[in-house]
């Protein structure tokens, strides 16, 4: 616990409290008046109230939507669904700027919407919450159907046979157990949509701004630090309401389920029940997932001669104008998620172990703690660092770790949340079968808990990749040698008139979305065979 | 009318066949219980009639009716899994009356029910426990409340009783055998336990690798089984291969009497240890060594060693009476406990 | 290449930090030239947009993340200056910049490098099918013949959105921007969040499928158009501009102050300045050498189309009221 | 020495103890079983001294150590659980090789033991299937399998063999038998089914609420039963209060004759079922109505009902001879069958 906690402290909490005190102190003396000032703003309330209930209405339309695909990819066996699964991750990835692009070409004027049926999203803010939807249903999908499909089927079984119907038996039983995932899934869709940029500068009317939004404007354009800070701490003080919510949820400790080995709960679709879910989800990631990216993946391929590779090809050498061929960028891409990751599952690993471990009042404030660094903007983030960590020993302002850093601390809590409740559900007494066969508790951890996690803990490590694949936010504040991201060099080539152009930057988008897709997939065969004796 | 009937079922788990060609029919209000060893498909004809697996060949039939493509829970039928699958969120309680809530009975009656089935199976007041907290028989007992409590039209248990000492058990299954009585209740029950097949059940069904191997009532099963199986399932040890002709059956033991009217022929015959009496050695025809003895709280079960190359004889014997290990006897067969089997299915 | 995780503050010996906006780019080969002509490597940090940069350098004042800054312009220079970041250097070359770009004279504390217009552009086969003539001026812009034409960028968000705003006040003045802003919103204004949006997306004369012929975007824009337009140079750049909607932006460069290697920087500023990185620049970040005896690429004679007259307000009165019009634009326009 | 030894362990779950003072010992090479009706706290003894459960009182010592502070996996003991816990992603060979393999057994070694094991449960080849897959008793062979596979110095079993049908069991009890003989194992083993810890243990311990109420060889136990509960525990359903004085016990069915030497005063009386001899009811002392048969394979158990407020009485009469329900028949009592219990632990 006290490494994530020194992660915490030093690359979140220390920068946080910097530019806040540097916003809101005047040589040495608190000015809290502003508090009171920005808050008496109708302008700041309307923004809060935005902010709050367009995502509480993404969030609840993500779950509607997401959760029958969490059945489906947990429950049902059909062909194609380990690259599906991959791919509706993808979305995640994307920089904004690429998807709203996208997206827009849909709903917006002139889209494809618009032309078969005259309908338009983009005035309303249905095109944000779709958007909200398209970028986090695989957070859904990923985090509760990870769980689900190592829920023990029988125990649905046993309430079928005592009289409920599917969906009774569902929300009773299965539910239940999935609570605590459930619920984390939602707190993160939440927290995201909470804090949402690029969807919102992209899709939203300027009229509509998020906090987010505010205080970036505050921070980066304006150099308002005081009503930033204020801002901050109102962003802070939602998501530790919000928090504490989920506390209340998922405070009655579901106790230990019975996990199976997910390989034996997937069956191929049988009846209409179940067909019917196959359908409806393979049709809404088809409408809300594939058609967007399909959109990309033809502007792609449209040259100036009709469609071909030529923008692909481009890619691959530098022009001059650019140091770096942008295909480069996947090497630079990769080397940063990895880094990343491995910092998030290290550090999101030991804080979900601890977390499960021990259930003092202390640690359940740490695991509050630990998520804080979603609800906050990558502006202030970003800032922090530059402000906080400028002295030696630890003057990484140009230090190529300050990017994985700053994603690890998106990446921490999605470890932390997906793995919790898995990790919550393994049964003590395993652990207890393994100990009295002589395995010590670390070894026991790895024969026990580790293969049980190990689904899990590939979706935590496939999120944390994903979030700083696509990272471009906090990314964009922290300055860095030259070594663009695959987000940054779609910015840098969207950032210029022509349409080579732009060919480029969706070309470049594509393969953003494949080389995301592919590690996911690679990610998803490590799942460890059914072991023989050793592990 | 048969309210349950199973015709030519056959489940499949890749190649092999967990039930094959299982037929079986279960008359309203019988109760009916399914012994075989450990793998024979009990589990499985329970999950695939309750329509929880499904069925690849043949047909269920509740009622009269096909149950093809009837969702399990509109079977309205009950199951008690083997290994009980208690709700870990619910309590005791809350675990009992799932299946009366489901049924849209009231809060109060259901709570009024689950306080008489905790009576029922002993663990009054209980119902506020964590399942978790239940030792495993208590778990037992409430897994076995949770499947009565909606009096299901056909019950369906999979070792109901299995975790439990037989003191409980035997009054269970007195308890368990009046109230399927005055409820009418059509029970098909697993159990391994062959007193409480007998206690409970009106017909008992044997079955073997999937298949069906016997059935008939509890008396008439353990009178004449129908193979070698069959009678080494039920325990017995002496079961041989013989010839019947008329001064009796020609066995490793020698010419046992069998029972007047026995069809000649090459058969089985069986010997129940009640039918091997020990005699002094002087002068018996078969004499055999004693090489082990088994407590059996009410007897003792003794293991003879003919020698002559013929197999060993199990006799059972008075506590008072048993020779020690290492006692020679002699051996002295009982006609009525000898039983040619049929070999054949009924 | 390895980032080097202990440096910061800048760095002595041979390597030169150069902090700057996202956007900036250069020819591999002029970095050589530099480093051959002086024995420093430069270093890029690059750290979002021109605002983030300027403020990151305001916050982080005499302890600087690099040696020199590039890319702060004249919205922003005022925040700049009174934060003191920069040390006073004059750059070689100065003398061949024109006099009104040359907004810190007295004290030499920032070079001009760059200057690029932020006018309207217009999709021209857009209006050649339809007969109509492209507006020319602001008012233009106003007229009901070009009514739901226009997509502009968020002043508040969008550096060519803050330089049209700042066009519109110069041209109608503190009293009457406001007025003519009403007036383009009933004539259907369309605003988004940022250039890549107006442009690639709304912009007709991008060939993505935008329905606007009319966008705020740069007079250097038509010629990148044409060089990543593919391998065809036509007669004329496909898209035009508006020559009197023009606001002049104009980019800074400046040594920092606690710079860890102010002579490597001194130097750098000096190379900025200097004909190779100037002729560079066009066609690298379609801007125009702020040296007026930079000779300009072929396309850019070819293809910009020249704007004599631009809409200007001065660094003081924009740094006095820009907080404050962006306010009430977003009042006006967006809410 | 003995190996294991509790002395007065306590452990307790909130308010009530699920042990309370336990004392027990038990030899080296020496086999107990645990009897007791469930929740009496047999699991709870074994996790104790497994160290999974914490000892709130008393000490648990393993050849003379104080086990205090000392974790599970140093104990250097075997547990099998009563709900099999089976690592869920790993197939049976996989289980069975664990406590091998923790105990740095080769790859080899691990195989070819597993492949014994899988031949003494009965389940040869299935070292690669999942433990899903498997039914109920084929998981819990697979368990013991486990239990077995390291060669704990004390090996703890809880029900082992609870969910084996009858035939199988049997044969598994007297493979273990010698293979606990042969390799000198400890073993301390919880099970319901007294057959079972008739056949496999040197002693026998009886709980009743946390408490031992007896320890005994299996004969002695059953041959005299510490007191009602005990005797009621085992099966006997004869058990009386009664005063004994020269003329034999005064009980509700009359004066009993008891064996010779019983000490005279209150006490409380077992009549074994078999010691209950039917007569024709013409002229014997104590007649009754036969109200229950209860079929038990080897014979039949009646109830009869003798009337006048006498408690049922409980008989055991061969299958030939049983009278139907609702025949009337005398009684008449066997002496040796007759036992005034101690009533206090020996
Ligand atoms: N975690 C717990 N919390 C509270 N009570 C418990 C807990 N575990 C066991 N008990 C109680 O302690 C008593 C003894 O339990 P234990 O599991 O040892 O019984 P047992 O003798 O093994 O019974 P069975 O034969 O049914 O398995 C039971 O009454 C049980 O309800
Ligand atoms: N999901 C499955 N996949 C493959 N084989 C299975 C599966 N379920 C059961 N089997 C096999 O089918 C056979 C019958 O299983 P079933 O559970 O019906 O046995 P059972 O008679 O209930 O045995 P037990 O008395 O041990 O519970 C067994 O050999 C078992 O291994
Ligand atoms: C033709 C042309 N137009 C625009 C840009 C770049 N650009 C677009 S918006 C912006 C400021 C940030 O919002 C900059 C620099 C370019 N490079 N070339
Ligand atoms: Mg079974
Ligand atoms: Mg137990």
């Amino acid at each position: 616990m006290v490494a994530p906690l020194l992660f915490f402290v030093v690359f979140f909490g220390y920068p946080v409290t910097a530019i806040v005190g540097r916003g809101l102190r005047e040589d040495g003396v608190w000015r809290f008046g502003r508090l009171t000032e920005v808050l008496g703003d109708p302008g700041t309330l309307r923004v809060l109230w935005f902010t709050c209930w367009q995502a509480a209405a993404s969030t609840a339309l993500t779950l509607a939507l997401a959760l029958p695909g969490a059945y489906v990819f947990a429950r049902l066996r059909f062909p194609g669904r380990r690259v599906l699964h991959a791919a509706v991750t993808v979305p995640f990835v994307l920089p904004t700027v690429v998807t709203g692009a996208a997206f827009l070409a849909l709903v917006g004027r002139g889209g494809v919407l618009d032309d078969a049926f005259g309908v338009r999203l983009d005035d309303g803010v249905w095109a944000i919450l779709l958007a909200h939807v398209f970028f986090n249903y695989a957070v859904v999908v990923r985090t509760v159907g990870g769980l689900w499909a190592q829920l023990d089927p029988r125990q649905e079984e046993a309430a079928r046979v005592l009289g409920a119907g599917r969906l009774a038996a569902w929300r009773r039983v299965t539910l239940p157990a999935l609570t605590p995932s459930v619920a984390a899934a939602a707190l993160m869709v939440f927290l995201f949509t909470f804090t949402s940029f690029g969807v919102i500068q992209i899709l939203g009317s300027p009229g509509r701004a998020t906090l987010e939004v505010e205080i970036y404007r505050q921070t980066a354009q304006l150099l308002r630090l005081d009503t930033a800070a204020v801002l901050t701490l109102v962003q802070l003080a939602a998501v530790v309401a919000l928090l504490v919510t989920h506390r209340l949820v998922t405070r009655r400790r579901v106790g230990a389920l019975r996990l199976v080995d997910p390989a034996g709960t997937a069956r191929p679709p049988r009846g209409w029940v179940q067909w019917t879910a196959l359908g409806g989800v393979l049709a809404t990631v088809a409408l809300l997932l594939a058609l967007p990216l399909g959109v990309l993946v033809e502007r792609s391929l449209a040259g100036p001669d009709g469609y071909g590779l030529h923008h692909y090809r481009a890619l691959a050498h530098a022009d001059g104008t650019f140091l770096v061929a942008p295909a480069e960028a996947v090497g630079n891409s990769l080397r940063f998620a990895a880094a990343a990751t491995a910092i998030a599952l290290l550090v999101g690993g030991c804080a979900a172990v601890a977390l499960t471990r021990r259930a003092g009042r202390l640690t359940r404030g740490f695991d509050a703690l630990l998520m804080l660094p979603l609800g906050t903007s990558a502006v202030t983030v970003g800032f922090g660092f530059l402000i906080a960590l400028d002295e030696p020993p630890l003057d990484l302002r140009s230090s190529w770790v300050l990017v994985p850093l700053a994603q690890a601390l998106v990446g921490v809590p999605f470890v932390v949340r997906v793995l919790v409740p898995v990790l919550g559900a393994v049964d003590e007494r395993l652990r207890e079968a393994a100990a009295v066969l002589g395995a010590s508790p670390w070894r026991a951890w790895r024969a026990v808990d580790l293969p049980l996690v190990w689904r899990s803990a590939l979706v935590a490590a496939g999120f944390a990749f994903a979030v700083s694949l696509g990272e471009f936010g906090a990314t964009v504040f922290l300055a860095r040698p030259d070594e663009p991201t695959l987000p940054v060099a779609v910015a840098r080539l969207l950032g210029r008139a022509g349409a080579e152009n732009y060919g480029q930057a969706m070309a470049l988008s594509v393969v953003l979305m494949l080389v995301c897709a592919v590690t996911l997939l690679s990610l998803e065969r490590l799942a460890p065979s059914r072991s023989a004796g050793t592990f | 009318m048969s309210l349950l009937e199973l015709d030519g079922v056959r489940v499949r788990y890749g190649a092999r066949a967990a039930l094959d060609g299982v037929r079986l029919s279960v008359a309203e209000g019988e109760v009916v219980c399914v012994l075989g060893p450990s793998g024979s498909g009990k589990s499985t004809l329970l999950r695939a009639v309750a329509g929880l697996t499904p069925v690849d060949e043949g047909a269920v039939r509740l009622a009269g009716r096909d149950q093809r493509g009837v969702p399990a829970h509109r079977r309205g039928l009950g199951l008690m899994f083997q290994d009980h699958q208690l709700f870990p969120q619910r309590d005791v309680a809350g675990n009992i009356a799932f299946g009366l809530r489901m049924r849209r009975r009231s809060r109060e009656e259901a709570a009024g029910r689950v306080a008489e089935l905790l009576d029922l199976v002993g663990l009054p007041g209980a119902g506020r426990r964590a399942v978790a907290s239940l030792s495993g028989g208590e778990q037992q007992r409430v897994a076995l409340a949770r499947a009565l409590a909606p009096d299901p039209r056909l019950l369906m248990l999979d070792e109901p009783l299995g975790q439990l000492d037989r003191d409980l058990r035997e009054r269970l299954v007195v308890e368990l055998r009046q109230l399927f009585a005055r409820l009418g209740s059509t029970v098909l029950a697993v159990t391994h336990d062959q007193g409480e097949a007998f206690a409970l059940a009106d017909r008992v069904v044997v079955m073997r690798d999937g298949r069906v191997v016997q059935v008939g009532a509890p008396v008439e099963v353990w009178r004449r089984p129908a193979d070698a199986f069959v009678a080494r399932f039920l325990g017995f040890r002496n079961v041989t291969p013989a010839h019947v002709d008329a001064e009796g059956a020609r066995t490793p033991w020698g010419a046992l009497p069998v029972p007047a009217g026995t069809a000649p022929g090459a058969r089985t015959v069986l010997v129940r240890p009640s039918g091997v009496r020990l005699t002094p050695p002087e002068g018996a025809p078969l004499t055999g060594e004693v090489t082990a003895r088994t407590f059996r709280g009410d007897h003792v079960l003794l293991l003879l060693e003919p020698g002559g190359g013929a197999p060993p004889l199990e006799a059972s014997c008075p506590l008072r009476a048993a020779p020690e290990v290492g006692e020679r006897v002699g051996v002295r067969f009982d006609p009525e406990e000898i039983v040619a089997l049929p070999d054949q299915l009924p | 290449s390895d980032g080097g995780g202990d440096e910061g503050g800048g760095s002595g010996g041979d390597e030169v930090v150069l902090v700057t906006h996202e956007s900036f780019l250069v020819s591999d080969a002029v970095l050589e030239e530099f480093t051959e002509e002086t024995g420093y490597r430069v270093k890029l940090l690059r750290a979002g947009d021109a605002g983030v940069v300027v403020n990151q350098a305001v916050l982080s004042a005499g302890n600087p993340q690099g040696d020199v800054l590039f890319g702060v312009d004249n919205t922003l220079l005022s925040r700049a200056l009174d934060a003191g970041i920069f040390t006073p250097h004059e750059a070689a070359g100065l003398e061949h910049v024109p006099d009104e770009l040359r907004l810190d004279d007295e004290e030499h504390r920032v070079t001009p490098v760059d200057t690029g217009d932020i006018c309207v552009n217009y999709d021209r086969a857009w209006f050649d099918e339809r007969d109509l003539a492209p507006p020319r001026t602001l008012q233009d812009l106003a007229d009901p013949a070009y009514a739901d034409l226009l997509v502009v960028q968020n002043a508040a968000t969008s550096s060519p959105g803050l330089g049209f705003l700042l066009a519109t006040v110069a041209a109608f003045g503190e009293d009457g921007w406001g007025e003519y802003w009403e007036s383009l919103r009933e004539n259907g204004v369309e605003v988004v969040e940022g250039w890549e949006q107006a442009y690639n997306e709304r912009f007709s004369g991008a060939g993505q499928g935008g329905d606007r012929p009319l966008v705020v975007s740069y007079a250097s824009s038509p010629p990148a158009g044409v060089v990543y337009g593919g391998d065809e140079r036509p007669e004329r750049a496909p898209t035009g501009v508006a020559a009197e909607t023009c606001f002049r932006q104009v980019e800074f460069a400046g040594l920092l102050d606690g710079a860890a290697n102010e002579e490597g920087g001194r130097a750098l500023l000096d190379f900025l300045l200097g004909l190779p990185f100037q002729e560079d620049m066009p066609l690298s970040m379609f801007v125009l050498p702020a040296r007026e005896d930079a000779a300009l690429p072929e396309e850019f004679a070819r293809y910009v189309e020249p704007v004599d007259e631009v809409h200007e307000v001065a660094p003081e009165d924009i740094a006095a009221h820009r907080d404050e019009w962006i306010d009430e634009w977003t009042d006006l326009v967006v809410r």
